[in-house]
């Protein structure tokens, strides 16, 4: 589905990104590594956020490489973003909305992804008309989440989704995710590895900017490296 | 005119220019304005057949144009330029009091012969002060040109005894060119009868709403309306009139020029006009003729303002002068302008005489004139009368 | 919320009362006051559309206007056609016009400060005014057409009702804004875009299309506006100037990103500004009016914010 | 090192500054005049613009002051000097009232009050006719320092050096801290103890003493006041394209950007007398197109690529 | 004697009561743990107390004074100090810069003294790169940076609002330790927001549980989590 080749990228002299190399099937993906290791960078990359500059991203056998953004999204890649990224002046539910709009295979089951949204976070239904800059920070995150599911993705990728998410909505997320996997392939990046492994086949493990580490969940979760470093708290 | 013109100039006159210099004026106008635009250029006309016709003095006369934006530091930067870079002989130019008022400080320090076309505010000529012999300055006052106007229509009102001309409303654009006007005339029209007015904003400085101002002057049933605006404020004012069903026995403007086409709107037809120049001065004057013919011979397109004829003739002035003089010397040519009868194509024959404050004024008055199928005619003074006057201006159902 | 409508409610009321009292004591400060407002409207709208979703201040608003008054005299009279005719090519023209400007200046100062592109479009005016003025020199020039006199008579009130059209043509651009930006799905995507456009492109909207459309779009409109200024005013190249700044002073008043209130503002401000002018000898004030009535808005709208 | 080639150029630039018109003609006296002046302009509207204010409101300031300098001198007969500092003065006092309410603006509804109200300034100048001269202005009777140039000069030279100095004081002091802390967000700016608006009060009377001033010594030397050329948009437009084309948030950038725009204007004129201002509006579009931080931060930019490739 | 006291402390936006009927009191020395669900009311509630929002009804009295009116730097003055949810580094300055406007406006230093003691603070944290832009720094640095702006400001009260979030785990031990440390150093009471339940666990000697503006529980971490309510509103499941 998502195949990354020797991607190399760079902010001014610093080398973010060193010949990365990583492909996503129909499974669920985790994406691991300290701060400033580089997974947000990749991630934009995939989305055509940020230009990379070297290696080819495919996505179901297409260059994506230099494709912008909006017809990535279109193509069925949905993100939810580190900084959420949300339209502060439009309420909850027109931000559900515009995640489906404009994207063609979505905008029909508009209304069926609406009322799945909502049962996931039922917050979101009840604030439904609520501006979304007024909302709290996790009340933003589950927006962001919501707002990529209705696009109805192939793939999803997911930028540290549980950050600022209290601790039932965690583990909620999570078996969402692992029950969803079915259906989408996803990429998700977490400082919370612990959960986060629960909920995928597989992981990366990306340390100054190259993948240090790649194995299965089972494999990561009984990792020393993984432990000492993941798994610590 | 300008910087390139001038290096070809040098280089043709190499040789003869050793001993014979050309006589160096040095003009200030606002060159990205009609008025400037026309001005700088009908000075340059007169330059050249000057020039062509063997000079003056058998010097030839080189015009150093600068652009005064329209503004005072701008104007002034100009003059100061002239003065010392270019080291002109004598200063020509002018449009616009305020940028005047910025330029006489400099003017006053250089003391060259100055031969100004613009700034008609009285506040520029207590600006210029008694003293300044070097001074002279074309273009009336704002107070000369209210008392011709009350002589002028003086004049008709005996001539033709059904125009009545007691009862005046003034409408003034709220600048200084209008609120001038409207404070020179009130007083001076008393002799006339009763004068009214109130300002509107101009059209030229973002208003254009004359619906107010004409309501009142509807209100107030003048036999003569008058307003002071500018180009921009003609056509709709005259709509806006129409519209709200306002028609004066007498509707005069007075603004400094009229808007491309003016004559062909048939809403024009009998408006009466004050101003200094018309192309059909061609039929009653003759250098008149020369003038229109040499200029849109030579720029395609009409002159469009009064500022074309007065810059011409302020170069022809000052040909005279010199000649006269026999010499650029300051109190010789001094002298010799203050002797000068110049047959101006504006019609009239100019000469200098002291105005209230400073010794040396040209022209005093302006003409009285009317729109007669999209022709100005000239109505007074009678002298250069183009044609009958038609009385009363008709009402809107009558045309 | 109660309190708020029941403000808005009183204010509603007084300014009915205010209107009856006017239509009652002097009709036609209403008249001219709704024509002057509707000219303030439909000139400030396209820059408040411009404003609110490509994020920038267009200091070349006037100007673009008056190249668009341009253009619809030089068609009218080449071809001779009527003015109102030429709207069509014209708002084609400054289409084209916006998609070049765009392309070549706007496009590639979207992601810098707002200052930049400030100065930009003043660069942008600048070149504008003067090169209509080296073309077509600084003469006004007005078309002199009859139906823009035409007038009617209710007792003994004559007045124009030509200028209309203006109110016409602020009611019909905000009518038909509202939907585009509400219920065409360009227009809901360029709102988002207006909103964030990071999360517009995620979300699968070509941003960069949509502020190509929305500034294309506010020229084209400001091409109606300039035909429609072009039949009842006269035209030379510094007659945007200052319908830039007012349009900039409404934008302002109603708030970044609004278009209803314009309508509301645009009425006040015409209405007041029409009333002082009734007075004879107090019209030079008129314009203070203006001016205070914005800065009074603007302040105790900040004040009501932070005491919330 | 550097800091030392600093100095001495700074001192170069001075004594040039100071030696100029001795050795330069009546002509690039009076353009170094104007440019004086709009880069006060700039460099005081840039001081303000640190808090993240954008002012349109300095021909306001400017146009008081030089209202405030002619008319004590007509109608109180003060000595030119006075009259200027009066200027400053009164533009300082006004700012202060205005500022209570309208520093609490900002963005795009800060930089529009500061216009409307410079507007209003400019209107009761035209309407208050027995007191102001109304549309047509008013003369002084004679001109600072009987008009010698010299002094003129140097007044205006002083007054811009007076504004680097304060210009400069408040980017190496405490002040900066808070300007930039405000500019970058209030909320952390407050909760640092950072009084925003004791600062946003001192900053808008400072500048504003500086234009008033700046207007007041422009009338003296002009001898007249009118509401269009005292209150002309020029004053605000065309320091905020110099700031913005020399750099923004410092002295230098202001102070470049004036004397570039100045001179450039001047002389562009020159050699295209009919259409000079298209190539003027062509050359800020350029600039702002491919030198988006300005000449400083240009320049500032080249430097380190310099130092990063040796 | 109690440094902050809350007395039934309100804040409504519109129709939602975000803050509702606080009670609460905070000694030197004490670190307190604040959680609750997403909305409950946490931000907001440090946003009264530091003044960035003034309460619809109730008092904050600190030292004994009743501050609720008094504008946010007036008590960043006193000694009130907080970090942001979202955080926004000063740009256009480096992370000293950043660190000494607390000295110099909350303490009133001048420029020398202020770096001289942010320079301190730095090193105090372990924070390295104080030359940097703040553009540069790594999250932990940021985080760390954050933190000596609070400390800049002369706390004796401080609020801690997630800074913890999005850190790994060696990072996040590495801030617990330095947190607990500055609460000891400065003899602070410190008020610590985070969803991660470890964080609180090693950190926090008392925790108030809010939801829906309210205070459920309250008491040491092992007690409350083990509260139907707290479980049911907050931890969800088995957790
Ligand atoms: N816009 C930028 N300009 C310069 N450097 C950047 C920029 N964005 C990120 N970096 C740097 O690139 C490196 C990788 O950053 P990235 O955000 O991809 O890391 P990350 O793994 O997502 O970290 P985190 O867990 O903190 O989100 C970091 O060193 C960061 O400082
Ligand atoms: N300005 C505002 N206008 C309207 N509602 C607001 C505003 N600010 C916050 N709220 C609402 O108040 C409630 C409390 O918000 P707050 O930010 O304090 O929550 P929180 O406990 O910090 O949550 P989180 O853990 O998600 O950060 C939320 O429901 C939020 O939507
Ligand atoms: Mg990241
Ligand atoms: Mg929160």
């Amino acid at each position: 589905m998502l195949e990354i080749r020797d991607l190399n990228s760079h902010y001014g002299k610093l080398h973010v990104l060193r010949d990365i190399n990583l492909q996503i099937g129909n499974e669920s993906v985790g994406l691991f590594g300290p701060n400033g290791s580089g997974k947000t960078t990749l991630i934009n990359a995939v989305m055509g956020l940020w230009k990379p500059t070297s290696g080819s991203i495919n996505f179901n056998e297409e260059d994506i490489t230099n494709i912008d953004t909006y017809n990535i999204a279109r193509k069925g890649i949905a993100l939810v973003p580190q900084e959420r990224e949300l339209f502060p002046g439009m309420n909850v539910q027109e931000n559900l909305e515009s995640g489906a709009a404009y994207i063609p295979h979505a905008k029909d089951e508009l209304e069926s992804s609406l009322e799945n949204v909502y049962s996931i976070f039922p917050i979101l239904k009840e604030r439904s008309k609520q501006l979304a800059v007024t909302l709290s920070g996790g009340q933003q995150r589950m927006l962001a989440v919501g707002r990529a599911l209705m696009a109805k993705p192939k793939l999803l990728i997911l930028d540290e989704p549980s950050l600022g998410l209290q601790p039932s909505l965690v583990s909620e997320l999570f078996e969402k995710l692992a029950e969803m996997k079915e259906t989408v392939s996803i990429l998700v990046t977490e400082q919370n590895v612990r959960e986060s492994l629960k909920a995928v086949d597989r992981g990366y493990v990306l340390e100054n900017g190259s993948v240090a580490l790649e194995d299965s969940a089972e494999g990561l979760s009984t990792n020393p490296h993984v432990i000492k470093s993941y798994l610590g708290l | 005119a300008g910087g390139q013109g001038e290096q070809g100039e040098q280089v043709e006159q190499g040789e003869q220019a050793a001993e014979k210099d050309p006589i160096k004026l040095g003009g200030v106008w606002p060159l990205a304005d009609i008025t400037g635009d026309q001005g700088s250029k009908a000075a340059q006309l007169a330059v050249e057949e000057i020039n062509a016709n063997g000079g003056v003095l058998g010097r030839q006369l080189e015009l150093s144009v600068i652009d005064s934006e329209l503004k005072p530091e701008k104007g002034r930067s100009a003059i100061e330029r002239l003065a010392t870079v270019e080291d002109v002989d004598i200063f020509v130019g002018g449009m616009s009091s305020g940028v005047h008022l910025g330029q006489i400080p400099s003017l006053k320090k250089y003391e060259k012969v100055t031969m100004w076309t613009g700034a008609a505010s009285s506040k520029a000529e207590e600006a210029v002060g008694p003293d300044a012999d070097w001074y002279f300055h074309l273009h009336p006052w704002d107070y000369t040109q209210g008392q011709s106007y009350v002589d002028g229509w003086g004049d008709i009102s005996e001539k033709y005894p059904e125009i009545k001309v007691s009862d005046w409303f003034l409408a003034y654009e709220d600048g200084a060119f209008g609120t001038g006007s409207f404070q020179a005339s009130q007083n001076l029209y008393t002799e006339l009868g009763e004068m009214t007015g109130e300002s509107f904003k101009s059209a030229a400085t973002g208003g254009g709403d004359y619906t107010a101002v004409l309501e009142h002057a509807k209100e107030y049933g003048p036999e003569v309306f008058i307003w002071a605006g500018y180009d921009a404020d003609a056509l709709p004012m005259l709509e806006t009139a129409k519209a709200i069903d306002f028609a004066p026995p007498i509707y005069l403007g007075a603004p400094p020029g009229w808007p491309q086409g003016f004559g062909e709107s048939p809403l024009s037809n009998y408006v009466m006009l004050y101003g200094m120049w018309a192309p059909s001065m061609n039929s009653v004057s003759g250098v008149s003729k020369h003038f229109y013919e040499a200029y849109t011979g030579k720029y395609d397109g009409e002159p469009q303002t009064y500022f074309a004829p007065l810059s011409y003739s302020a170069i022809y002035i000052l040909k005279e002068g010199i000649e006269r003089a026999g010499t650029l010397e300051k109190e010789a040519l001094i002298e010799a302008l203050e002797n000068t009868e110049y047959d101006s194509p504006l019609g009239q024959t100019i000469g200098f005489s002291p105005s209230n404050i400073i010794q040396h004024q040209g022209i005093w008055g302006q003409k009285i004139l009317q729109w007669q199928n999209g022709k100005r005619e000239v109505i007074w003074p009678f002298e250069y009368q183009t044609a009958e006057p038609v009385y009363p201006f008709p009402g809107w159902d009558e045309r | 919320m109660k309190t708020s409508k029941n403000l808005q409610l009183t204010i509603v009321g007084i300014a009915a009362a205010i209107g009856i009292l006017l239509i009652l004591w002097k009709p036609s400060v209403l008249i001219y006051g709704l024509q002057g407002a509707g000219l303030y409207a439909a000139v400030a709208l396209p820059m408040a559309l411009i404003l609110g979703i490509v994020g920038i201040i267009n200091l070349a608003h006037g100007e673009f206007m008056m190249l668009g008054a341009y253009l619809a005299y030089w068609f009218s009279t080449q071809f001779g056609i009527d003015p109102l005719l030429a709207m069509i090519p014209v708002l084609i023209s400054m289409g084209i016009v916006g998609v070049i400007t765009y392309k070549t200046t706007i496009h590639r100062v979207l992601g810098a400060p707002e200052l930049n592109q400030l100065i930009l479009t003043f660069g942008i005016a600048m070149v504008l005014s003067q090169v209509v003025n080296l073309i077509a020199t600084s003469q006004p020039r007005k078309l002199s057409l009859d139906y823009v006199t035409a007038s009617a008579k209710v007792g003994e009130l004559s007045f124009g009702t030509y200028d209309f059209i203006f109110v016409a043509a602020a009611v019909l651009f905000l009518a038909g804004l509202l939907f585009f930006l509400r219920r065409t799905k360009l227009g809901k995507a360029a709102v988002a875009v207006g909103q964030n456009p990071k999360g517009a492109r995620l979300v699968g909207i070509n941003v960069d299309r949509t502020y190509l459309i929305i500034f294309s779009i506010a020229l084209g409109l400001l091409g109606i506006i300039g035909t429609l200024f072009l039949t009842s005013h006269s035209i030379f190249p510094l007659v945007g100037g200052s319908y830039t700044m007012k349009s900039f002073c409404l934008v302002a008043m109603a708030g970044i990103g609004q278009l209803k209130p314009i309508l509301w503002g645009s009425l006040a401000l015409g209405v007041s500004e029409s009333f002082i002018m009734s007075f004879q000898g107090y019209g030079g004030w008129a314009d203070i009016v203006f001016f205070a009535i914005i800065v009074i808005v603007i302040i105790s709208r900040a004040y009501k914010r932070t005491e919330s | 090192m550097s800091k030392y080639i600093k100095t001495i150029v700074m001192a170069a630039v001075a004594v040039l500054a100071v030696a100029f018109p001795f050795y330069t003609g009546a002509y690039p006296q009076s353009i170094a005049q104007s440019v004086l002046t709009y880069m006060i302009l700039a460099v005081s509207w840039d001081m303000l613009l640190r808090t993240g204010q954008i002012s349109f409101g300095i021909a306001g300031f400017f146009g008081i002051g030089s209202y405030a300098a002619v008319l004590s001198m007509l109608y109180l007969n003060l000595p030119p000097m006075l009259t200027i500092l009066i200027g400053g003065i009164i533009a300082g006092a006004i700012a202060g009232l205005l500022g209570i309410a309208v520093l609490r603006l900002r963005g795009m509804y800060f930089a529009i009050v500061t216009l409307a109200v410079a507007e209003i300034f400019r209107i009761i100048m035209t309407n208050l006719k027995g007191f102001t001269g109304g549309p047509e202005g008013e003369l002084l009777p004679q001109l600072i320092f009987q008009g010698n140039p010299y002094l003129t000069y140097y007044l205006m030279f002083g007054m811009a050096v007076l504004t680097i100095i304060i210009s400069e004081i408040f980017l190496r002091s405490r002040v900066h801290y808070a300007l930039t802390a405000i500019r970058n967000d209030e909320i952390v700016a407050r909760s640092s103890g950072v009084n925003i608006f004791k600062y946003l009060v001192i900053i808008f009377i400072v500048t504003s003493v500086i234009q008033g001033m700046t207007g007041g010594i422009n009338a003296q030397t002009y001898g007249f006041v009118t509401p269009e050329s005292s209150f002309s948009l020029d004053y605000t437009l065309l320091p905020l394209a110099m700031a913005l084309l020399g750099g923004i948030y410092g002295t230098m950038g202001p102070v470049v950007g004036a004397l570039l725009l100045g001179i450039v204007s001047e002389y562009l004129k020159l050699y295209i007398p009919y259409g000079h201002l298209v190539i003027y509006g062509i050359i800020v579009v350029i600039v702002i197109l491919y030198m988006p931080q300005g000449i400083v931060g240009l320049a500032a930019r080249i430097r380190k690529a310099g130092a990063r490739n040796e | 004697m109690s440094k902050l006291v809350l007395q039934s402390l309100t804040k409504r936006f519109g129709g939602l009561v975000a803050v509702n009927g606080v009670d609460l009191e905070m000694t030197e020395g004490e670190i307190l743990g604040i959680i609750g669900p997403n909305g409950a009311g946490k931000t907001t509630l440090i946003n009264l107390i530091s003044g960035i929002h003034v309460p619809t009804s109730g008092n904050v009295f600190f030292d004994g004074k009743d501050i609720s009116t008094f504008p946010a730097h007036e008590r960043s003055k006193m000694g009130i100090a907080r970090t942001f949810q979202l955080i926004h580094p000063l740009e256009n300055l480096t992370a000293l810069q950043n660190v000494m406007i607390g000295f110099m406006f909350a303490q009133g230093m001048n420029q020398k003294d202020a770096g001289v003691a942010a320079q301190k603070t730095c090193e105090s944290l372990k924070l390295e790169h104080v030359e940097r832009d703040v553009g540069q720094l790594t999250i932990l640095e940021t985080k760390k940076m954050e933190i000596a702006k609070t400390l800049a400001c002369g706390p004796k009260v401080l609020f801690l609002d997630e800074v913890m979030a999005g850190l790994n785990s060696d990072e996040t031990k590495d801030l617990i330790e330095t947190v607990k440390r500055i609460a000891q150093e400065h003899n602070l009471a410190i008020g610590v927001v985070e969803h991660v339940m470890g964080v609180i666990k090693m950190l926090t000697a008392r925790v108030i549980v809010l939801d829906a503006g309210e205070i459920i529980a309250q008491g040491p971490y092992n007690e409350v989590s083990q509260k139907p309510e707290v479980i049911k509103a907050y931890l969800g499941g088995e957790a």
